[in-house]
């Protein structure tokens, strides 16, 4: 993938995901967020993961953002109102954020592998479904016999926990 | 990745977009009306040039010339924002779908990707944005009640058009669609076992779980597409056009050219994994020269309007369905014959591969 | 009172709702063949094909104004149809006829007479109430215009959809 | 050319990004964005890993793509629970900020 291309899609990313958290209405907030899974979908597809690029399209931006606005839409809510804001808590919280993104900086300028480039594929049609399903079912299949028990646990609390009790 | 593959990508995109999609939309948009007057005995639009051909164009410079309105108290941004949403992932999905074999050597596909079904669903559940924020943008009460059911319904009914194709993969072994119409070239289609070789017995079991499998897949495409058994975002009777209803002009021609592209796209899908795709018995592929790769493009489209009659024919039969039995219909019971659906193809591979 | 009805039981087949399906399928198919193979009888193409020809007598079109075998307005402006009509779409302004003219015992003409055919209804009132059998139905009903006012009908308007009307009126007979 | 650090780079951005949005808002909708927001940064990083370390047949590893895979389920049963409890909570409260919420009985 060209570097041109790669740094269109992180910028998306990046900001649109700084949308996220400086936008007050949750809508907004919802829909940069969906911009910004795009994006990164995109950044998993420049390094030929295909699969789990579409994937994250699917489930991220299909079903877990749709589920975010069906929420935010029937709870009505709306632009949060100017509150008095905490100064010194913000202040903090920006500098703890500051100071772990110094930190990360820190840390990949000191990584020795991150200024080599990517090594070239085989072939330019790599079948990375197949791979990871293969690898799905033989190394990791007790991993994904377990999340498959936790998605149903979560299936049942979340019915559980969204029933309406009733009126006695 | 050199500057023919980009041409002829180009070309590809081009030419599917603006010479086969947008045309068919707006003659969609007749056929509809045509088939329903037809239906209901009575002429449809039959005024403009011969047999009314010409109303779409007619209709386009309506909607275009209408004053285009925007509510006061809506939110500008999201509300104008809305119906490009609401078009765009139903012409990308296109892309993916092989509508011919080939033509002078390439391939009659845009994107030939290894995750071919999976970006179709992606993309098509991004649809749903276009219908939930031109709803909730509207700032009425009709539209948001519009996209909050649309969004419940799209969640409710992506299960079980996922899984209704899990078979289809199974039997194929790739998510590839080229690899999909290879695959029923090679041993007949998967809904009409007569094509192809006779004798094999396993394809005629396989047959029946893949009825089943086109059956809910096609009426998950019903709710995915908001078509009319399940058509509640817009159900005109009880939310006076849904969604749309605050929408005028170009806008509201968008959303309509959406609903109509993401049928086609729909169709089309349909098609090529249940139908062969491009194939038809007796006709060579495109290497045997450019007059038959012409024609299998034109094979492709001839079944997706038929898929496309199919769908209107069942708009103007059926009534459409109450929410809570939309609801009870997709998470009990389409759900559940999927599952089973893939279990009994897994079985039938694993005692013989036809 | 709020009435229960209580729901039909439905056999495991009608649950199964696609028989029932399939039979809707094909009944509006059925109708649809028919419509391509001209078996349906449709509605009338309006504008080519018309139904004036098989108007009943008594059919209640536009209203006009008739004149007599002299040539002369029924009308006396009595202002009654003025009075009766529902949506009051009749204006009559009247005028006195000169004492020299032949028919100056009926003391009165319309020196104006307008209906506004947006608001007429048809409902045929000023017909009936009119002693003069000066105004009538007619049967045009194609009434259009671009504008309003178009669609206001004056006098001459009305005078000529409505034509000549022969037979007595005892009023203007001399010998009265 | 793109250098694996440029991947890591926006991935601790986004980290970043995601870690201020749970600091700040007040709005649990928000927070638990803000959630997914660091989760899938994680997800970068482990992508770009994983087509870093190219194995000896050539591929990818792929391990760290199933990773991604279990992320991604997990992440989207935690949104579903996440967001049940929300609704719950404002049944009871009539509220999505964390301020209002901080007794520990209702």
């Amino acid at each position: 993938m060209s570097p041109f291309l790669f740094w269109i899609f992180a910028l998306l990313t990046v900001i649109f995901g700084a949308a996220v958290v400086v936008n007050r209405n949750p809508v907004a907030s919802a829909l940069s967020l969906v911009v910004s899974f795009l994006g990164l979908s995109a950044l998993f597809m420049s390094l030929d993961a295909y699969f789990v690029g579409i994937i994250q399209v699917l489930v991220y931006a299909g079903a877990v953002m749709v589920l975010f606005l069906f929420i935010i839409m029937l709870l009505n809510l709306r632009t949060e109102e100017e509150r008095r804001i905490n100064w010194l808590a913000s202040a903090g919280g920006v500098a703890v954020a500051l100071a772990l993104l110094i930190q990360i900086f820190l840390v990949i300028s000191r990584f020795e592998p991150a200024r080599k480039t990517f090594p070239p594929l085989p072939g330019s049609s790599i079948d990375d479904v197949r791979n990871i399903g293969a690898l799905l079912f033989s190394s990791y299949n007790l991993p994904f016999q377990i999340v498959g028990v936790l998605v149903l646990v979560a299936t049942i609390g979340v019915v559980l926990l969204s029933k309406r009790e009733p009126r006695s | 990745m050199d500057s023919f593959f980009i041409i002829t990508s180009l070309l590809k995109i081009v030419g599917i977009l603006f010479v086969v999609i947008l045309p068919m939309v707006s003659y969609a948009v007749y056929a509809e009306r045509r088939v329903s007057a037809f239906i209901q005995d009575r002429l449809g639009p039959n005024r403009v040039g011969p047999a009314g051909l010409f109303q779409p164009i007619a209709d386009m410079f309506k909607l275009l010339l209408k004053e285009d309105f925007t509510p006061r108290a809506a939110n500008t941004f999201y509300y104008w924002l809305a119906p490009c949403l609401a078009v765009m992932p139903a012409i990308i999905t296109i892309a993916v779908v092989p509508f011919g074999s080939t033509l002078f050597g390439i391939p009659m596909v845009i994107a030939d990707v290894n995750v071919g079904i999976l970006f179709v669903f992606a993309i098509a559940s991004l649809g749903v944005y276009g219908i939930v924020i031109g709803g909730w943008a509207s700032n009425s009460k009709y539209p948001f009640l519009g996209g909050i059911r649309s969004s419940a319904q799209m969640l409710s009914y992506e299960l079980s058009l996922g899984l209704a194709v899990v078979p289809v993969f199974l039997v194929v072994g790739s998510l590839r669609l080229t690899s999909v119409v290879g695959y029923q070239i090679e041993h007949g289609w998967f809904i009409a076992p007569f094509i192809g070789d006779l004798a094999n017995p396993w394809k005629w079991l396989l047959a029946i779980p893949m009825i089943i499998s086109f059956l809910v897949f096609m009426i998950a495409m019903f709710a995915e597409t908001n078509r009319l058994p399940f058509d509640l975002p817009e159900a005109e009777q009880e939310l006076a056009g849904g969604y749309n209803t605050e929408y005028s002009s170009m806008k509201f021609a968008l959303y309509f050219l959406g609903e109509y592209a993401a049928m086609i796209t729909g169709s089309g899908v349909i098609v090529t994994l249940f139908f062969g795709g491009w194939h038809f018995p007796g006709i060579p592929d495109g290497s045997h020269g450019w007059i038959f790769g012409l024609i299998n493009i034109a094979v492709f489209f001839a079944k997706v309007a038929i898929m496309i009659f199919f769908f209107m024919w069942v708009r103007w039969t059926l009534p459409r369905f109450r929410y809570d039995q939309l609801m009870r219909l997709g998470w009990l019971f389409f759900f559940e014959i999927a599952l089973v659906n893939i279990f009994i193809v897994a079985v039938i591979l694993t005692f013989a591969r036809p | 009172m709020a009435i229960t009805v209580p729901r039909p039981k439905l056999s495991w087949r009608e649950r199964l709702y696609l028989p029932a399906i399939v039979a809707g399928l094909a009944i509006t198919f059925k109708h649809f063949t028919n419509m391509l193979l001209g078996r349906t009888k449709v509605t009338m193409q309006y504008p080519e094909q018309k139904w004036d020809a098989n108007l009943p007598d008594h059919y209640r079109g536009a209203p006009a104004l008739v004149r007599d075998a002299d040539g002369r307005v029924r009308c006396v402006a009595c202002q009654l149809c003025e009075f009766i009509c529902p949506p009051r779409a009749i204006k009559i302004i009247p005028g006195e006829i000169p004492s020299t003219d032949r028919f100056a015992k009926v003391e009165k003409y319309p020196e104006e007479f307008d209906i506004d055919m947006i608001r007429c209804i048809f409902c045929g009132m000023c017909e009936e109430v009119c002693p003069e059998q000066a105004i009538f139905l007619r049967k045009d009903y194609a009434i259009t215009g671009f504008t309003r006012a178009d669609m206001v009908h004056d006098k001459e308007k009305l005078l000529e959809i409505g034509g000549v009307m022969h037979g007595v009126v005892l009023k203007w007979n001399e010998k009265k | 050319m793109v250098t694996l650090g440029d991947y890591l780079l926006v991935s601790g951005i986004l980290f970043a990004i995601g870690f201020a949005g749970v600091m700040l808002r007040r709005n649990l909708i928000i927070i638990l964005m803000s959630l997914e927001l660091m989760l899938n940064a994680a997800n970068l990083s482990l992508v770009a890993f994983s087509r870093f370390r190219v194995g000896p047949n050539g591929l990818p590893n792929y391990n760290a793509q199933v990773f991604v895979f279990f992320i991604i389920t997990v992440a989207a049963a935690e949104v579903a629970v996440g967001l049940a409890i929300l609704v719950a909570l404002f049944r009871a409260r009539q509220t999505t900020d964390v301020k209002d919420i901080s007794t520990l009985k209702f």
